[in-house]
């Protein structure tokens, strides 16, 4: 086996998993602090991605800086979501089952609301570095891979950032390492639910963003998301934002070296068998959990 | 100051506490004794707002905080220190102070109370860039206290403070909260150490399976065999 | 019958209990104090399986139960009740110890047989007026009663209670000691007992364990147990020992 | 268990009449899509209520219980195949298909059950995953192809007649399980497990024989019922028979209804799948999806436990207040 | 018998024939407000709903098209679409659902593949005509004697004029190795028969052959392999999504075969007005276009322009419409609603429409199609077979910009 294309994959292995771990933290911190399982966030996401499509086809605004617009709207719309739709139900005995079903509504709500503005067409954010690389020895890094890597690391650590060093993040973290004690300090735990789930959906937004420069996109393409947001997060174990990142990026690694030595149609049975055991032997997941 | 009137609550269909009525006087330290499950806890967290009451009020300052949120009573000034601490175990020591602080009105010079901490605990200040999890119970325990000292609390509610800790660390929590006191802070101690609780409290409640049996002068109850008989059952 | 040796559990850092001998015979009521966190409860979980040993052993009729599965011990005959009342709360009283039954040691064929026997347990613990509420409906006492009686549902040969009496008011205790006495008589059970109440210890048990730390401080006849100025320092704090 | 051990007289003349009436409704000569229709809602109500056993009584979610639908609908089809079976035998093959979807059930079920939650959700679904995966790319199981089956010779009235009385059979027959299994020794066990498994377990409870059994008594009906799809559809793919659509349809069915009841399957079902068709017949396509998804966050946020349930605790509500008050 | 007499009866006969048609007439007039009802289920919703939504705008322009003129057999034609959500058993009882309750008086046909064959023997049973682009070779073999593909998606012809083409190419500038991509599914699986079949008789060396399931996750890998194997021929049989992939790959690593042969992406209005200039030079296959010469595709182009503001209408489109010319020359011919009729007039008779001339085998398929394009300037050009060619092809391929 040549080594070219063992690290050819391998690059493009960890790229195009940094995008998806930028797509998975939001759903990791949703699932680990409010236990709020989102399956309507690669939906976010995808509106995102057409948000994005849309600015670029008509005003020619680069599919990062339609972020400015998106992130925040998809914070509100999150927010809006949390507040009307997500509260209601997190008093209630299987807040996990019953947040499933309840975003599985709107993830379809929306997939359709999609189809009727855009149509079902496939859509590709083609820009002017889509095509273009650079390359250092034989190996090639592609424009937009990078860039979903950037914006992955640049999520990733504004995230990051925000909950470490601002007091509304640390207020963040404090809600979902001891609730109790957190509101004896003051803190409205409905509000900073609120904004966290706001924060991931718009997270979701970056990350839809991210896919949409790797991927072509449709009005269903949220489905396959949400299994990349189960791997990375099952494999990163939920809540760990680092280890989503972890997870993403593994498992772009293991996509990237099983088609450099095996039969493409085997991978995903690779992947998905790898992630059965990952959760038969180390359930959560393959890093340290840490809130 | 706080005023608790009549309150009843229930878990399930259960009564945790009925009618439990007391005061706590400005300025002053009133211990809450009892054994276990005699429903302390759920006295201090029905003040905090963290339990819904199914009757009765409670009053601050002669206005009715039963009903609101946590956060909105703990923005009076109302700060508990819960039992078995409740740290941020994932966050470091000056982390959970200055979420202690969280709320405007505290925020707006934490960094100097943050100081007046140190001062009291100056084990915390060594170990400031710790994670509180990695502590060990006595510094726990200061911690928690002092993460509430930093919400600038009007009336500091202590539960369990001496929980599964060495005496030499009790006497030293306990000692700091006269300090405390010394300075006008009032205080509502919950604790099953009896005779160090009742010798540095001016009023005490005996609490026992939701009612309150026996209230008067700390003093005056370290006499009565009610007490000592709550307890050990002699 | 029921009988440890050396055993030890950690939690991470931190010793939950450390170099435990104790026994427990047939026919006997023994009693365990000791102030919170001093490892009682992870006494119990380790006896019932739920938790396992770091090192020693626990035999039960001779025979090596640490390190089986919990409902294989339950199904040699160790009974439990939980500390914080565990009853499965959609279901029945009645439905409750009837389940109890069915999987315990009675060897009952029929759902119709055990719901017999579930009502005689029922009807013993006094919830026979009651048999088709849900737990949620039940008092506090009440609850701790149910516990009891999906315990005995089991037809264990020992019997662990969990703090049974914590919580109730001093008739409701009277009431509870009573069962006890009638647990051990009428059921033939061994009863190895969790207990704060003291008057609750005094009163029923042959003999006392009292932990602190996760060592054991006394072993002996209630009186000499509750006297021992050690026990004493750990309930009510240093200084009460010397007044 | 429960308080209706057994139906009052007048119940069961009830369930025996409507029952009659459902057999002799093909035969009645009705547009075959009625038929067909109906077909479908009785595998839905058969996916539902096996679901349920594992998913509602004993409280572990499998998202990807299309596996075994799916599973059954090969086996079916290859035991065909292989042995070269008559259409009519080709039939009786789901028997064993459905044994087959079983000992899956059981080899997976072994490590697969020690997870809870949603990390079982999740193992279950990757389990459908792959096994859709493996099947599409072995090509003696058809592989991308998909496999055809021989069809009835049958005018196609008698042959969906046929189809609709046998499903309906499998569909009575899982739901009698279903209605045993809630009140028996094996049922009352498996609650005690979605209650509080540890507590089940100090109950002398074997959790894991109790769990593996009820997951493969869960997968069996699916699977027989995926080999009489085969049969009925005569053409099977992996698209077809392993669509995760339908692994999360009919969790929320079961859930619509009612997970703690054995009808409660039977009712979401019915009802979904009559909305389902509803909608579609009379909005347009995304309107329709569009309500489609509300039905679930409207449901979800004001009959959390199912419609069985909100209608129960609306009916018994009068009872538990006169109780407080004796109280 | 006389000639008077004769001549009466001629007469008479011609009264008769009068008063009959006069008749008859009034008859349809009659019957003219009540239209003939074309029913069937498309995926309008969910994965396939971008093809399902294509079909019904052509069978809809063919609709309104066929009213103006004045309808079929002189009555009005109307559909009655069900949305099938992608789903196929929903496409299966949605299609009986039209013959039996709904009483349709036609059927139409649907997407995507899979749900062809499973409807296929629904429809055989029913004894109702089915249109459609069936599923592949392997479909029209299981002996249904109503389905017809008229022109069928089929995978095993689809690159029969590219290779014809490729055939024409001097041997010694004809590519050597090809790297084989294929999705794993029934087009992908019908695709490389007939590369197998075309590259042994050109002497092509497959040095790649390799299945992959959808999704793709990465097609990087892809063409280093083929970069590396010094594969100057690139088949990537796939669809739009991992199709858009591979090319992306190919020219961000710099990567120029001869040729690129792509399955049934660049077929797709998304193709090149996505793409852009890196979709263009690659081959295709196709049953219709909208530069052939037959009657009628102008005036689609001319609608899709109008309406859609595209050059050119999508292959779907076009589908739509052929189907629905397929199934109404069958009706005309055979003057009648009678589903048999119609089968044996389509089995007997040649049917004329935007793809051309057909005529069905027993099988219901028509000959062997061998229509090859390429993408040049952003539309996909004719360029075998010769006859109907509307640009020469590009070979070997322009490195890329």
């Amino acid at each position: 086996m040549n080594l070219v294309l063992v690290f050819q994959s391998l690059i493009s292995g960890i790229m195009m998993g940094a995008v998806y771990a930028l797509l998975g933290i939001g759903f990791s911190l949703t699932w680990g602090v409010m236990k709020v399982i989102n399956v309507s966030h690669a939906t976010f996401g995808l509106i995102a991605a057409f948000v994005a499509y849309t600015l670029f086809k008509v005003f020619g605004m680069d599919p990062v800086a339609s972020l400015a617009v998106t992130l925040p709207s998809l914070f509100g719309l999150g927010c809006l979501v949390y507040w009307f739709l997500i509260n209601p139900i997190t008093r209630a005995k299987a807040v996990i089952v019953s947040s499933m079903i309840l975003t599985f509504g709107i993830a379809i709500i929306l997939e359709n609301l999609i189809l009727l503005v855009w149509g079902a067409d496939p859509r590709l954010l083609t820009t002017s570095y889509t095509n273009k690389v650079f390359a250092i020895g034989p190996l090639y890094f592609q424009y937009p891979r990078v860039l979903g890597f950037l914006m992955a690391v640049v999520g990733v650590t504004a995230i990051q950032l925000f909950l470490k060093r601002t007091l509304t993040g640390k207020a963040v973290r404090a809600a979902w390492q001891q609730s109790e004690a957190s509101q004896l300090c003051g803190i409205n735990l409905k509000k900073i639910s609120m904004i966290t789930f706001g924060l991931a959906v718009a997270s979701a937004g970056a990350g839809g963003v991210g896919m949409a420069m790797l991927y072509s996109f449709e009005p269903h393409s949220h489905n396959l998301w949400l299994i990349y947001l189960f791997l990375v997060v099952i494999v990163g174990g939920v809540g760990n934002i680092l280890g989503a990142a972890a997870g993403g990026m593994l498992i772009g690694v293991i996509t990237g070296l099983s088609m450099a030595f095996l039969p493409y149609q085997w991978i995903n049975v690779l992947t998905f068998g790898l992630l059965m055991l990952i959760l038969i032997f180390r359930p959560h997941g393959l890093f340290r959990s840490e809130v | 100051m706080l005023r608790i009137d009549s309150i009843t609550a229930k878990y399930q269909d259960l009564s945790a506490i009925s009618e439990v009525s007391l005061d706590v006087e400005d300025g002053k330290i009133t211990a809450l004794i009892g054994s276990n499950g005699a429903g302390k806890t759920t006295i201090l967290n029905s003040v905090s707002g963290l339990k819904e009451l199914s009757s009765g009020r409670i009053y601050w300052n002669d206005r009715i905080i039963s009903g609101s949120s946590p956060d909105q009573i703990a923005a009076l000034g109302v700060i508990q220190v819960p039992e078995g601490r409740k740290l941020f175990p994932a966050m470091t020591v000056e982390e959970n102070l200055e979420l202690g602080a969280y709320l405007p009105g505290p925020r707006r010079d934490w960094t100097k109370t943050r100081k007046r901490v140190f001062e009291l605990f100056p084990r915390l200040e060594e170990r400031r860039k710790q994670y509180t999890g990695s502590l060990s119970g006595g510094e726990q325990q200061m911690v928690a206290v002092g993460r509430a000292l930093m919400a600038l609390p009007k009336l500091l509610m202590l539960d369990e403070p001496s929980l599964g800790l060495a005496p030499i660390v009790t006497d030293e929590i306990f000692k700091i909260i006269v300090e405390l006191n010394r300075e006008g802070l009032t205080a509502l101690v919950v604790s099953q150490e009896v005779l160090q609780t009742l010798s540095i409290s001016n009023a005490a409640y005996l609490l026992e399976n939701g009612k309150i049996v026996l209230h008067g002068a700390a003093g005056a109850m370290l006499a009565d065999p009610k007490v000592k008989e709550s307890y050990l059952g002699i | 019958m029921l009988k440890g040796t050396r055993i030890e559990k950690h939690f991470g850092g931190l010793k939950a209990i450390t170099n435990l001998d104790f026994e427990i015979h047939q026919g006997e009521i023994v009693g365990m104090i000791g102030p919170n966190g001093s490892g009682k409860t992870t006494l119990f979980n380790l006896i019932s399986g739920l938790l396992k040993l770091d090192t020693g052993k626990i035999e039960f009729e001779g025979s090596t139960i640490s390190g089986l599965a919990p409902y294989r011990i339950a199904a040699l005959g160790v009974g439990r009740t939980f500390q914080i009342v565990r009853p499965l709360m959609e279901l029945t009283l009645l439905e409750n110890v009837t389940i109890a039954v069915l999987y315990g040691r009675s060897n009952v064929k029929t759902v119709d047989m055990a719901r017999e026997i579930a009502m005689s347990i029922l009807t013993f613990i006094g919830l026979a007026p009651r048999f088709d509420n849900l737990p949620g409906q039940l008092g506090l006492e009440g609850r701790k009663r149910l516990e009891i009686a999906r315990a005995l549902g089991s037809k264990p040969k020992v019997l662990l209670l969990d703090e049974v009496f914590a919580g109730m008011n001093p008739k409701e205790i009277g009431g509870a000691i009573d069962l006890t006495f009638r647990i051990r008589d009428e059921y033939g059970v061994t009863v190895f007992m969790v207990e704060h109440v003291m008057k609750a210890i005094m009163r029923t048990c042959d003999r006392v364990i009292a932990l602190r730390n996760g060592m054991k401080i006394a072993d002996g006849v209630p009186e000499m147990v509750a006297n021992n100025p050690e026990v004493i320092r750990a309930y009510l704090g240093d200084n009460y020992a010397k007044n | 268990m429960g308080q209706d051990s057994g139906w009052s007289k007048r119940t069961l003349l009830l369930v025996i009449v409507f029952i009659s009436c459902v057999t002799i409704f093909p035969w009645l000569g009705p547009p075959v899509y009625f038929i067909s229709f109906a077909f479908n809602v009785f595998i839905y109500i058969t996916l539902a209520t096996s679901w349920n056993i594992i998913g509602g009584y004993t409280g572990y979610l499998s998202f990807g219980h299309v596996a075994f639908f799916g599973i059954g609908a090969y086996a079916a089809a290859i035991f065909g195949m292989w042995f070269g079976l008559s259409p009519a035998l080709n039939i009786l093959a789901s028997i064993p298909a459905g044994l087959v979807s079983m000992l899956l059930a059981i080899l997976v079920g072994y490590p697969c059950l020690r997870l809870r939650g949603p990390y079982f959700a999740v193992i279950t679904l990757c389990f459908a995953f792959v096994t859709e995966l493996t099947i599409r790319n072995l090509d003696f199981l058809g592989g991308a192809d998909g496999l055809w089956l021989k069809g009835l010779a049958l005018p196609i009235e008698v042959s969906r007649s046929i189809f609709f009385e046998l499903m309906l059979v499998l569909t009575l027959v899982t739901l009698f399980v279903a209605n045993r299994i809630e009140k028996s020794k094996f049922g009352s066990g498996l609650r005690a497990i979605k209650e509080d498994e540890e507590v089940a377990q100090t109950m002398a409870i074997n959790t894991p024989k109790l769990k593996i059994t009820a997951f493969a008594i869960s997968a069996f009906f699916p699977g027989v019922a995926g080999g009489l799809y085969a049969c009925y559809l005569t053409y099977i793919h992996p698209d077809i028979v392993f669509d995760v659509n339908v692994s999360i349809l009919i969790v929320l069915m079961a859930l619509f209804g009612g997970g703690a009841f054995w009808f409660g399957p039977l009712v979401g079902a019915t009802i979904l799948t009559f909305v389902n068709e509803g909608l579609s017949t009379f909005v347009k396509a995304e309107y329709a999806r569009i309500i489609y998804g509300c039905l679930f966050i409207i449901v979800i946020i004001f009959m959390p436990n199912g419609i069985l349930e909100f209608a129960k605790t609306r009916m018994v509500k009068k009872p538990a207040k006169f109780e407080a008050a004796v109280k | 018998m006389t000639s008077r007499r004769k001549g009466f009866i001629t007469m008479s006969g011609k009264l008769l024939g009068t008063i009959l048609m006069v008749l008859l007439m009034c008859w349809t007039v009659n019957a003219a407000e009540k239209p003939i009802v074309i029913g069937g289920s498309l995926p309008l919703t969910g994965q396939f709903a971008e093809t399902g939504q294509w079909i019904e705008r052509g069978m809809k322009f063919w609709a309104k098209e066929t009213n103006e003129k004045g309808g079929l057999l002189g009555r009005p034609v109307e559909f009655k679409i069900y949305d099938d959500e992608s789903n196929v058993n929903k496409a299966v009882t949605y299609a009986e659902k039209a013959i039996t309750v709904d009483k349709v008086d036609l059927l139409f046909g649907g997407y995507p593949g899979t749900a062809a064959r499973a409807v296929m023997p629904v429809v055989e049973k029913h004894k109702f005509v089915y249109v459609s682009m069936g599923g592949h070779m392997k479909s029209f073999e299981q002996g249904y004697t109503y389905s017809f593909g008229g022109p069928p998606l089929m995978g095993e012809w689809w690159y029969e004029g590219f290779f014809q083409w490729l055939e024409t190419v001097p041997a010694d500038q004809r590519p050597k190795r090809a790297a084989v991509y294929t999705m794993n599914n029934p087009i992908g699986a019908s695709l490389t028969e007939s590369i197998i079949i075309w590259t042994k008789k050109l002497g092509i060396e497959i040095a790649i052959d390799e299945k992959y399931n959808l999704p793709l996750p990465d097609a990087t890998p892809l063409i280093v392999k083929a970069k590396q194997m010094d594969c100057d021929l690139l088949c990537s049989n796939g669809v739009f999504a991992d199709g858009v992939m591979t090319i992306r790959a190919a020219k961000a690593l710099g990567y120029n075969p001869k040729a690129i042969v792509q399955g049934i992406g660049s077929v797709v209005p998304a193709w090149s007005k996505e793409l852009g200039p890196d979709g263009d030079y690659v081959f295709s296959g196709t049953s219709l276009h909208d530069k052939l010469k037959f009657p009628g595709n102008d005036k689609l182009n001319a609608f899709v322009k109008k309406e859609y503001q595209i050059d050119g209408y999508p292959m779907y489109f076009g589908f739509g419409y052929v189907w629905m010319q397929t199934l109404s020359q069958g009706v005309e011919g055979a003057k009648s609603l009678d589903q048999t009729k119609i089968r044996d007039w389509l089995k007997s008779n040649k049917v004329d429409t935007i793809a051309g001339p057909m005529k069905f085998t027993d099988k219901g398929i028509p000959d062997p199609i061998n229509f090859c394009t390429q993408v040049i300037n952003g539309h996909a050009e004719l360029i075998w077979p010769p006859e109907v060619r509307t640009a020469n092809p590009v070979y070997p391929k322009p490195a890329w910009k």
